[in-house]
This record gives C-alpha cells, structure tokens and sequence, in this order.
C-alpha cells in the first residue's frame, strides 16, 4: 500500500498556487482524506501534487453581510466547532460533525470534499438545503455559481482544469429556522448511505419555507424542490416526503440497493423534518 | 532470618491490572513489524486478482530491472520444497498439494504467484507492481452449493464434484426417533463467512545465519512450536536449527493458528539472498489471503414430542472449506457435529458433512471455530420448535436441559460433558432481565405496533483443547518453572498467549503457589529456543490446559523447595510464604533467595534431591471443558427502516473457576463484540467469479464503540473436575452465545408479521423487506 | 452486475445503427477510449485511459461486436484490463423508432475484477451507469453533428 | 524529488530528507524510529496510526510526511512523563483493563486524550462515537468506555 513517487509543491499563496495549477497537470491535494488513500491503493497516480494546505488565505470563517464565507482548506473540524458556523448555518455544522471521524474531521477540508463530489459525502446535502454558492477561481477566471450547478454527477463537478473551489458563501439562516442533518452511516466506511439535510421556517403554526437537500442516495445530491413546495402548501410531512427521490436515479451496492436507498431518503426526510420543527421557534 | 511472616492474600480470583500493558501502553512493545536487522530486505508478494485462472506467463525482468531489487522468485523456484501443511486427517479427505506459490494455475483471489525482494518496502511495491503475468481466466465457483450443483466448474480439475470430503457420525437411533416424533421442525441456516481481522496484520521476518546454518523466524503466530516444526518440514532442514520466535501479536483470533505459505517462503527467501528479509501483509492481503471463519449451509431438523420433550437432531451440514486446507480447514466442520446437541439431552443425533471446494480463500479455525455454527443451528430450531408448540423457549430448554445429576454426560456424539448446571446461568439472566416484565412490557409494545424482541440463547462450547488423542500434533501443554539463584521465579509456558493476559494470570498463580509477590514472577512465553515445548494458545485452552502445566509444575517445584528449606531449617516440613520457606512449629524461615543459592551452589542436597529449582510439566488434560451459559438480549426493530436496536445485552456465563474476573470480563466483551459482528455486520462476499468484494474494511464491517450495546456480563461457577484448577476457559464462550440469542431476538420481535427465521447479518435492508413483504423473505 | 437502460440517439434507426458499428464513432463516445485498431472482423484492440475524479487508469482490451441483426439489435462486448484491475461488459443492444430519433436499449452484464471490484464496490455500479450515459450522451452528440453535417449538405 | 522536512516529535526535532510519497506513518516508524504508532488498514479507517499534529489527531497512513514539515506532533512516546510516569489516560486504560492484544492502543490513547481535551467530561454515547476512528478487535469497548470515564473522572492516576 504504497503510493507511486510524484513530485510535491506546497505554494504559499493562492496566486502561486493558481498559477502553478494552470496546465491542469496537477492534482490539488486538500486535506488528502480521499485522495491519499486512493493514490495508496495505486488506483490515483498523478504525477504532480499541489499541496493548498500551506496557503493561509485558503483557511477562514467569517460572517460577513448576512453571508458566511467560508474559505476552501477549512476543516471539517473548524467548520463543526466553529462558533460562527454554529451561530449562523447550524445545519452545516451538523453535516460536519458527522463526516467520516474525529482523524478524518481533523484534516480534510470543506474544498477538498466537495471538489472530490463522492457521492455519499455529507456536505453536499447541507450545501444545496442552505442555498450556498461556490467561488471558483483559476489564474485567470473568477466565477461564483449555486451548489446545484457545481455538483454535476458521481465525481464529476463543474470545476474546470486549472480551477480551485476558492469559498463557499451561505446565507445566514434567519433566526429562529428549524434545521436537521439526518444520516445513514454505512456500517464499515461511515459514508452516508443517505443523508437528508432540511431547513424549515414557521408561520402561523404552518411550514412558510422547507428546503430539503439528499446526498448518498443518487449519483450527484440533489434539492427536493417538489417535495419542498409540498410542504409550503400545506402538504402534511409523510405525504409530501413520500415521493422524495423519484425520478432520480437511486444507487445501488452490496449494503443497500438502490430502493432502500430512495425508501430511507423519503423516511429519514420525514423524520429530519420532524426534528427541525421542533427546532424552529 | 525472619521469624514472623504473615500470610498474604491469594492473587487467584482477584481482578489485577495487567502486567503486559505498560509496554503496550507506551507504543514500546515490539510487534513483527518494529523489528529491523542490518542488511534486512522486503518482500512484496504478487497475488492473483482472479478467482480462477491459468498462468500463462510471468516476466519478472521489468521487476529485476528495477532499482534496489535483489530477487524475484515465482513458482518455480519453490516448486521442490513442501507444501503448505494441513494437519487435519479424515477418511477419504483429499488433499490439493499447496505448494508455497502457485504453479500453472491460481485457485482463488489473493492466491500468491511471485514474491518480490528488495532493500526497502517503497522498492519492492514498485517492483511487485512491474511483475507481469498473463492469465487466462477460468469459470469459478464460490459458493458452496453451487460447487456441488451438476455442472459446476471444477476447483481442482482432478475432483471435478468439488467434494474434499464427506464425513458421518451418528448416535443412537435417529430414523426411530423422528418415527417417533409428533413435531419435525426443519430449516436451512447459514452461519456466513466471515474475516477475523486481527488488527495486526500477519508477518514475518526470517534471519539466515550461514555460519550456523540455522534459521530464525520471526512470526505474528499463535502457534510457535508448531510453526518450527511444520516450516523445518516443508524446508526440510533440521528443526533444531530453526528457532521460532513470537513477538508481541497483535490479536489472533484463530487466524494466526496457522502455517501459511509465507512463513516458508521468507525462510527461503532468507537462504536464498542470504539477508534478513521481511514481509508484512497488507490489509488486502489480510482479507484475499488469510484463512476466514464459518462458511456454512446448515440443513437442521429437529423432531420432539408435543409436550417438548426433544427426541433427535439431524445436520446436513456443507461446509465452504476453499481452495485449499490450511492447518485445520477439514477439523473446524467437526467440531460443530460434536457439539451440535447444544446443552440438551438429545440420545439421537445423526450429521452429515459435505466439504467443498470453491475458489475462495480457505476457512480455517475463527474465534470459536465450529461451535458458534453449531449453537447458531441448535439455539435458532430449539426457538423454532418453540414457537411450533407455542411454548416459552425458557421452559423448552430448563425441560430439555441435561440435568445437574447427569455429569459426566456422555452425549449422543461421543463426548462426555465434564460438570454443568445448565439452568443456572439462564435463571440469573432471567432474574437480572426482569423476564416476565419483559414479556409483558412486550405485549404493550406490540399493541403499539412497536417490534420489540426478546432472544434468549443457552450454548455449550468445548474448550481445552484438548486431550492430544483429539488434536493432531498434541493436545498438552507444558510449563516450567524456575526459581532463580537471585529467588526471582521465571515461569515458561507453551502456551503462546498474545492479549488473553497469562503473562498476569499465570504470575498469579505462581505468585499464590509459591508465596511470593507477582512482581517477583516473570512469564516468558513464544521463543522455541527458550521456552522448552508447547502447542500454544486456541480453543480457549491457555489458562484451562497451560494452566494446569504450570499447576503441576507448580507443586513439583513447590515439594523440591520445600526438601532444600527443611534441610536448611532443620524440620520435618516448611510452608511457603512472603516469599520464604517457613517453619510453622518454630516460626523461622529463610528467603528464597537463600533457598535458591543453596540449590544452585549445591555444596549439601537434601537426599535424592538434584540441585536446582527447576521444574517442568507436561500435562496431558483427561478431557475437554465445557463451559456454558446463557444469553440474553432485547432487541427493538425500527418498523420504517428496519433498523435493529439492541436495548439489553445479558451475558450469564459460567468458565468454572475465574482466575482474574477483570481479565475474563474483557474476554466475555471482545467475545460478544465479534459474535454481535456475524450478527449483524460483517460478511465477507465473493461473486461469481471470485472477486472479494469485501476486500478492504471500508466494505467490510467490524464494531465500532458505538455500534456496541452496554454488556451486562456476569458468571455462574460450576468448577471443572478436569483440571485442578477447576477452570473451563472463556476465550470465546462471548461469541458463541451472542449470534443465536441476537437473531432468536429478533425473530420474536417480527414474530408477528409470522417470520420464522433470518439468516444473518441482519442487514437493514433485509429486515425491512420481510417488513415491507409481511414476514416473507 | 446486471445493468440495463434506454437512450435515444436523433436520426433514424439505420444511421443509429450505422453509427454504433463504427470504430471511429465508438472511440470518439467511449469514455477514456485511446484508439480502436482493427484486429478481425468487427473486433479491435482497445487502448484506455479512465479519468475520474482522482482515479485514473489505463487498460488495454478489446472491442468486439457480434450477432449482428441490423438496423435491430446487435451483440458489444468490451473487455479491458490494466493495473488497477479489469472489466468485462457484454450487452445486448436492441434499436426501435422513437419519438425524436432512436430509442437504443441495452440490457449487459458487467464484470469488474481487481482493485477495482475489491475496493470500489461502493461505486461500481454508479460509475458504470455513469460511464454508459456519458457513451450515449456522446453518440448522441455525434448522431447531431452528423445530422447537422447532412442538412447542411442537402 | 526527495525534499527536506525538519518537524518535531515528542519535543525532539528532526531534520531528515525525504520523498514526497513517504507516508507519515512510515517516516515515524523507519526513520524517526519509534513503534508506537501502527499500521492497520490502508484505508483510513483503523486509527491504529492516529498521532497528534499539531495538537489534533490525524491518521498518520493518510498523510505524507511532507505534509508535516514544520509542525509539531506527539505520538504515544511522547504521553507518559519524560520519568516514565504514565499519563492519567494512560493508567486509566490500565486499571481498566482497557486493552488486551495492545496493538490499536497507542492510537486510541491519543484519540481518547484528543477526545477529553475537548470534552472533559463525555456522556458514554459521546465516547464512543468519539472514537469511531480507532477500532478494536479485542475488547468490545466496554472497559475503554470504563477508562475514559475514569480518566475524565480524575481516577486514572494512582
């Protein structure tokens, strides 16, 4: 279990590192949870690796404008425990906390997880529930799109070669919103066989606002729109999770078949919901 | 002299903190991996990605191209030694030559095909990569009765029905007895395969001396002495030039009873380049090429009168063995025939087995080794039938159970059962559950629609392994112990124990026989050049049959000190005490330090005393143990997702007479913790083409803390007449208890959808289905 | 692994067919394709290099098309292997009308050995679906060009 | 391209040239020359290797050794007293017999010492799902349950 020799360049500044990422030759590596284990298993070979994690710039939280920013190389850890996460987008620190493990929480980034687009990662449901948007930035380009562009299919995001995840920017969430991350581990590797991520806001005793984001269940995560405007209009919770996931393609593997995976999207909803809102005031 | 010493307490019975851990607590245990030679070389071994394939061709010369590579050896050059050793012997048994790598074809994935040698672990990955070998594919086969099915692809093209072979035994009258019967409970259980995944990994270091022309062995092994022996004999070099040495193992769990084909390999290896070489398996390796557990299809059938009265059993059992055998592949299926008659009284018992060849790595003894097979089978149809006479499964066993008046009970497959009291252990988890409010909490839960269950299993296990008429090379084992010229005493088992803890228990009994502190005692154990002989530590036998060598050695040793400190104190008799021999009359004692220098200077011996404090014992055990107990659980199924959650675990154990109760608490949790694992987890999947699915434990899923219930563990104490210590042994008395009384959990919970049975894991996705289908699977 | 799905390709089904049957058009949709060189009737060697996201690798195989019943169906098997393992597919491809175009179906059998299969069954079944849409989004990529080459030069 | 690293271990530190694929746990082991941090799994998954970098717990098979220059990391060598005095996690796993073959405890002690830095006093599910990187093969957790509740306890030294 050894990884092929490759060369190493661990840039100091973003600027650096754009431009030393430019041809496109290079893979990133940010935090290494997944690659490093795969260049182990000889199955990831690049030749040359950038390392982003000597790039201070790249690690920050900060709330800025009814956004909270939230730059590429922070960890899981940082994003978990941070009071700033934790005070404006609670439901993202909840994903977090339910990442892989506490070593596993400790050096892999936001950036790199979502840049890998595994798709059972936890993020990504958090992501499109919260409505983020992702600043992409290359030597030359600048260019920030909504979670739902970036996640294109199973490991396929729209980042183009020479380009980085440089932050992630989501909006606060309005005080008193309810909010849940609800997850099936799988028994052995901790990725989400599915993870539900919802938000909710009450009115007048009724659901006013309910985003629903799933990851684990399809080759990408994807938004629940249907599902959600169900809900703002009234729909009681178990019917309107009882068509989650149609239509998109379920995965299957020697855990969970494809049907479960969608039959625990829809129950997990259901239940995500229940608990954000009873969070929601 | 001292003239007064008090009488310490005894240390046997009291729960003390280990002595091996402030080594293993600072990271300064030296495990196979920590140890570097000068000159010292690593090997990388080339394995076969395919199930069954013919070799075509292998080209190691872009691998000796390679920097830093000294050798590459492929089947060739090892085709004259020996072959992997199975030391199992049945009628017919057929026997596949396991040669130490493969030779024109490969017969499943992971089987070994070329071994790479070269100055660093970096270089000889590189290399084992640039290796090329062609292949041509071959259909396999890797489930057992599919191999038996017409038209199945041959494993080993000379047996083309895959049968290595078929074994009977019967007792009594089974034919009349299902005549006789008013109720025949039949079903088909799997007990799947799975992986031990010891968190070390196998591997060895082999050290050649060419002056000496002898041969040091390194090995993460369970079984030194037998290891010398076997590797001398597939090398065939004298095996009194080969040393065999254990360092600190980092868990066995039956999977390091073994001799696999890399401990010869590196010895020649070693030969060969005439350098110290090193191989550590990888986590893969671990999975594809290290013997699994279990592997069974178990076809049970159980007839009884309608008042419960259990009158025979029937097994036909289709043991998944493998490609090959490795040391006890063929032994592990009989073991659960002898003790599938559980703890009842059955007279009339017949089984078959059917032992197949598929192309997968062999199994081979895992934690409990057959009789976690057999206790599944007999513990889920005693429920069955339960359920079939609408009885509570309580009152089923405490009718069926053998009595306590009935010790030695010859059972209906040749064993005789050593001393029990079966209800015993199954009352205190009944008092300690609260049974009956259980069973009424339980009728509320399920007029709420909740699936709440409560499993109960009772088990029997045979441990000691065991008389040496039962054990291929030898069932005793032997002790001896030393008082050093200083006093200090040094105990050498041959016992090989590698986290059980005798390095603390057997001190403690030294300790107590000799009255001195533990601190005084070392225990020195895996090294066949200072440890005179031994078997080594499996089948729960290091306390219960080690033990009792040293127990013996003990009091031989005990009677020689006694003669140096009458004649040196000038008395008829001594006791020993505060580390000293005692004249109880006078009051006066001397140290055994000067004991001891009296024996080693030897200038006066007591008459027909040889000087020295030395002895050792072999001890041959009259019988095996059987230990018992039972287990209950409370489970509560998640009616939406099927989801299993385990509320209480009560384990009631009864190993007869507890050593240190801290040790065996720990060994009763490890045990439930991998019993609780084949319950609901883990299961190493092959496809059709022999492709382990599960091939790294990002798939394959062993307990997490979390995924552990709180175990309320406690014991009853019935001694064992069969050793003098009256101890039954509880390495795996946690496995086999826990799968049965889990999955009877279970079915009782989904009960009321009319499920009958679950084969394990209890997956989820599987409990949900027989939700979503009612019942059905 | 059983995998089975529908895609349709604009054009009629003859060109459809046609398409599928040529070795240009083949290496141009299948993902990672390197080169198709022709070593006997209707089989070629197959160079590839798999791309995604971190995991790469290259495999060498062949391409082999069989039970020809044009414009209706036809037998493609691609076998491919490499360091990280092999790959065996072997499907049935059965063509019809439909509304827009050509509705191609495909019921197959996947075999994935080696590294692959050993640690990446979590995905296999993902990344292959994955990895026949893309096949298909690209010949339906090229079935337009071909279209658009044709009007242009009606 | 071999590169030159300079970190420090336990307080000692350590200049050496290395290549970029030399993986941590590898540098610790054959270069640095200690035995307490193991080797598991490949995966990521075990923690037998888990060390502390810069005060946090990693795995130290997912990390290349490069990846540490300049920084500061303490594996279980580096827990007892420079007198030998064990650690307080130490001496709880100990009294509770909180290990049997030993061979993940070097990580489990880190992770659990990691785990009480942030959470002084852990509720038994907080435990265990705390340690859901270190697994162990031998005891069940059980008795490492025990001895993180003594160690938060203040029970672990004697």
């Amino acid at each position: 279990m050894i990884p092929q020799p490759f060369d190493y360049y661990a840039p100091a500044t973003l600027r650096e590192a754009l431009a030393m990422i430019a041809s496109g030759e290079h893979k990133i590596l940010a935090g290494g949870m997944s690659l490093v284990p795969l260049m182990k298993l000889r199955l990831a070979l690049p030749e040359h690796v950038v390392d982003l994690g000597r790039i201070p710039e790249l690690n920050y939280i900060a709330e800025s404008g009814g956004v909270l920013r939230i730059g590429a190389m922070s960890t899981h850890h940082d994003i978990e425990s941070s009071a700033a996460v934790r005070a404006h987008c609670p439901l993202l620190a909840e994903a977090a906390g339910h990442i892989g493990d506490a070593q596993v929480r400790n050096m892999g980034t936001i950036g790199g997880s979502i840049a890998h687009a595994d798709p059972s990662a936890d993020y990504p449901a958090a992501l499109l529930a919260l409505e983020t948007k992702i600043r992409i930035v290359s030597a030359n380009s600048d260019r920030t799109i909504d979670a739902a562009e970036f996640f294109v299919d199973a490991f396929t995001t729209a980042l183009e070669p020479g380009e980085i995840v440089l932050e992630l920017q989501a909006p606060v969430e309005d005080q008193g919103e309810g909010y849940c991350y609800e997850k099936v581990p799988h028994p052995a590797s901790g990725f989400a066989v599915v993870g539900v991520a919802v938000r909710v806001k009450k009115a007048g005793g009724k659901i006013a606002m309910a985003r629903i984001g799933i990851t684990g269940m399809g080759p990408r995560p994807f938004r629940d729109s249907m599902a959600e405007k169900m809900l703002e209009s009234g729909t009681e919770i178990g019917q309107a999770t009882q068509s989650i996931g149609q239509g998109e393609e379920a995965n299957s593997d020697l855990y969970a078949s494809g049907d479960y995976r969608r039959h625990l999207a829809r129950v997990h909803a259901a239940r995500a919901l229940r608990t954000a809102l009873t969070r929601a005031s | 002299m001292a003239t007064t010493v008090s009488k310490p307490d005894l240390l046997v019975g009291k729960s003390i903190r280990r002595r091996e851990d402030p080594r293993l607590l600072t990271g300064t245990a030296i495990y196979l991996d920590d140890i570097k030679m000068p000159g010292m070389h690593h090997a990388c071994i080339v394995r076969s990605p395919h199930g069954a394939a013919r070799i075509k061709s292998i080209n190691t010369k872009p691998a000796l191209d390679r920097p830093g590579v000294a050798a590459v050896f492929t089947g060739a050059d090892i085709a004259s030694l020996g072959a992997v050793p199975c030391a199992a012997s049945l009628p017919g048994l057929r026997v596949p030559h396991h040669h130490l790598l493969a030779q024109d074809r490969v017969y499943y994935q992971g089987h070994p095909v070329a071994v790479v040698v070269a100055t660093d672990r970096y270089l000889a990955a590189d290399a084992a990569d640039a290796v090329e070998v062609e292949y041509e594919p071959l259909p396999a086969v890797t489930d057992p009765e599919k191999a038996i099915a017409a038209g199945a692809p041959a494993v080993h093209p000379e047996w083309a029905d895959n049968i290595a072979f078929t074994f009977h035994q019967e007792g009594g009258d089974t034919a009349q007895a299902f005549r006789d019967a008013e109720v025949i409970v039949k079903q088909r259980i799997t007990s799947q395969r799975l992986i031990p995944v010891a968190l070390e990994t196998r591997g060895v270091v082999a050290d050649w001396r060419p002056g000496e022309k002898s041969l040091t062995l390194f090995s993460s092994t369970q079984i030194p002495h037998l290891m010398r022996s076997l590797v001398a004999g597939i090398l065939g070099m004298p095996e009194n030039l080969l040393r065999v040495i254990t360092p600190e193992v980092g868990g066995g769990f039956g999977s390091k009873l073994n001799v696999y084909a890399e401990e010869a390999l590196m010895a020649f290896i070693a030969k060969r380049i005439n350098k110290p070489v090193k191989w550590v398996e990888s986590r893969r390796e671990n999975f594809q090429a290290t013997i699994h557990g279990r592997g069974h299809v178990d076809y049970f059938e159980l007839a009884a009168k309608r008042d419960g009265t259990m009158l025979g059993l029937k097994l036909k059992l289709i043991a998944d063995l493998g490609a090959y055998h490795q040391l006890l592949t063929p032994a592990i299926p009989t073991l659960s025939v002898l003790m599938m008659p559980g703890l009842y009284r059955f007279k009339n018992v017949t089984a078959d087995i059917v032992g197949v060849f598929t192309n997968c790595v062999p199994t081979d003894a895992y934690r409990g080794a057959g009789r976690p097979e057999a206790t599944h089978g007999i513990e889920r149809m005693v429920d069955m039938l339960a359920r079939e006479l609408n009885m509570d499964p309580v009152e089923l066993r405490l009718k069926n159970f053998v009595g306590n008046d009935e010790f030695p009970f010859p059972t209906a497959t040749g064993l005789s059962y050593d001393s029990g009291n079966y209800a015993a252990p199954l009352k205190q988890a009944l008092a300690q559950a609260g049974y009956p409010e259980l069973r009424t909490e339980q009728a509320q839960a399920r007029k709420e629609g909740r699936l709440m269950g409560i499993g109960i299993a009772t088990y029997g296990e045979i441990c000691a392994l065991g008389p040496s008429a039962a054990l291929p090379a030898g069932g005793w084992e032997s002790a001896t112990v030393k008082i050093e010229p200083s006093g200090k005493v040094t105990v050498m088992t041959g016992a090989s124990p590698h986290g059980q803890g005798e390095e603390t228990t057997f001190a403690q009994m030294a300790a107590d026989a000799l009255g001195v502190g533990i601190d005084d005692v070392l225990v020195v154990h895996g090294d066949t050049a200072v440890v005179q002989y031994g078997i080594g530590t499996f089948g729960s036998r290091g306390t219960a049959v080690g033990g009792a060598a040293l127990f013996y050695a003990l009091e031989e040793l005990k009677a020689k000190v006694r003669k140096f400190g009458a004649m040196m104190l000038d008395t008829d008799s001594v006791t020993l005490s505060g580390g000293a021999c005692v004249d109880e009359k006078t009051g006066k004692s001397i140290s055994f330090a000067e004991v001891a220098a009296a024996a080693y200077h030897a200038k006066k011996l007591p008459p027909n005393t040889e000087p020295g404090l030395v002895s050792t014992h072999f001890w041959e055990p009259p019988n095996f143990t059987f230990p018992f107990g039972a287990h209950l659980v409370v489970t509560e199924v998640d009616r939406e997702t099927g989801n299993i959650e385990i509320k209480r675990y009560i384990a009631v154990d009864d190993c007869g007479k507890i050593i240190n109760p801290l040790l065996v608490a720990g060994q009763v949790h490890g045990g439930v913790a991998q019993g609780l694992g084949q319950a609901l987890w883990e299961q190493a999947v092959y496809d059709d083409t022999g492709q382990l699915l599960t091939g790294e434990l990002t798939d394959y899923a062993i307990p997490k803390a979390h995924f552990m219930p709180w175990i309320e563990s406690s014991h009853t104490c019935t001694p064992s007449p069969v050793n003098p210590m009256g101890v039954k042994g509880v390495g795996e008395a946690g496995t086999i208890g826990c799968s049965p009384a889990v999955v009877n959990s279970v079915v009782d919970a989904l009960a009321p959808l009319g499920v009958r049975h679950i084969d394990m894991p209890l997956t989820p996705e599987k409990i949900w289905k027989m939700i979503a289908q009612g019942g059905q699977a | 692994m059983k995998l089975t799905g529908s895609y349709t390709v604009p054009g009629p089904r003859e060109r459809a067919y046609a398409l599928l049957q040529d070795p240009a058009v083949l290496a141009q949709c299948m993902p990672g394709c390197e080169g198709l060189d022709r070593i006997g009737e209707n089989e070629y060697a197959m160079r590839m290099k798999m791309t995604l996201a971190s995991i790469s690798g290259r495999f060498e195989g062949k391409v082999r098309i069989s039970d020809a019943n044009p414009p209706e169906s036809f037998r493609l098997m691609v076998e491919g292997s490499g360091k990280i393992g092999f790959v065996k597919g072997d499907g049935l491809l059965t063509l019809s009308p439909a509304h827009g175009g050509t509705s191609v179906r495909f019921e197959g059998d996947v075999q994935v050995g080696g590294t692959i299969a050993n640690v990446g069954q979590r995905l296999v079944e993902t990344t292959a679906r994955m990895l026949i849409k893309r096949f298909f989004d690209k010949l339906a990529a090229a079935a337009s060009v071909l279209r658009a080459t044709e009007s242009a030069a009606d | 391209m071999k590169r030159t690293i300079s970190l420090t271990i336990n307080g000692k530190t350590y200049t050496d040239e290395v290549e970029p694929r030399l993986l941590l746990i590898h540098y610790l082991r054959e270069v640095a020359g200690l035995t307490g941090p193991h080797i598991g799994c490949e995966t990521s998954i075990c923690g037998a290797c888990t060390v502390l970098v810069g005060g946090k717990t990693v795995k130290s098979c997912t990390m290349f050794a490069v990846q540490a220059d300049g920084r500061e990391l303490t594996t279980i060598e580096g827990v007892a007293a420079a007198d030998g005095k064990l650690d307080p996690v130490q001496e709880a796993f100990w009294n509770e017999h909180g290990l049997q073959c030993g061979f993940c405890t070097p990580g489990m002690v880190l992770s659990v010492k990691h785990l009480l830095a942030a959470n002084p006093n852990p509720t038994d599910q907080e435990i265990r799902h705390g340690l859901d990187g270190n697994l162990c093969r031998c005891t069940g957790y059980q008795h490492i349950v025990n001895a993180v509740k003594a160690a938060a306890a203040g029970k672990g030294g004697v």
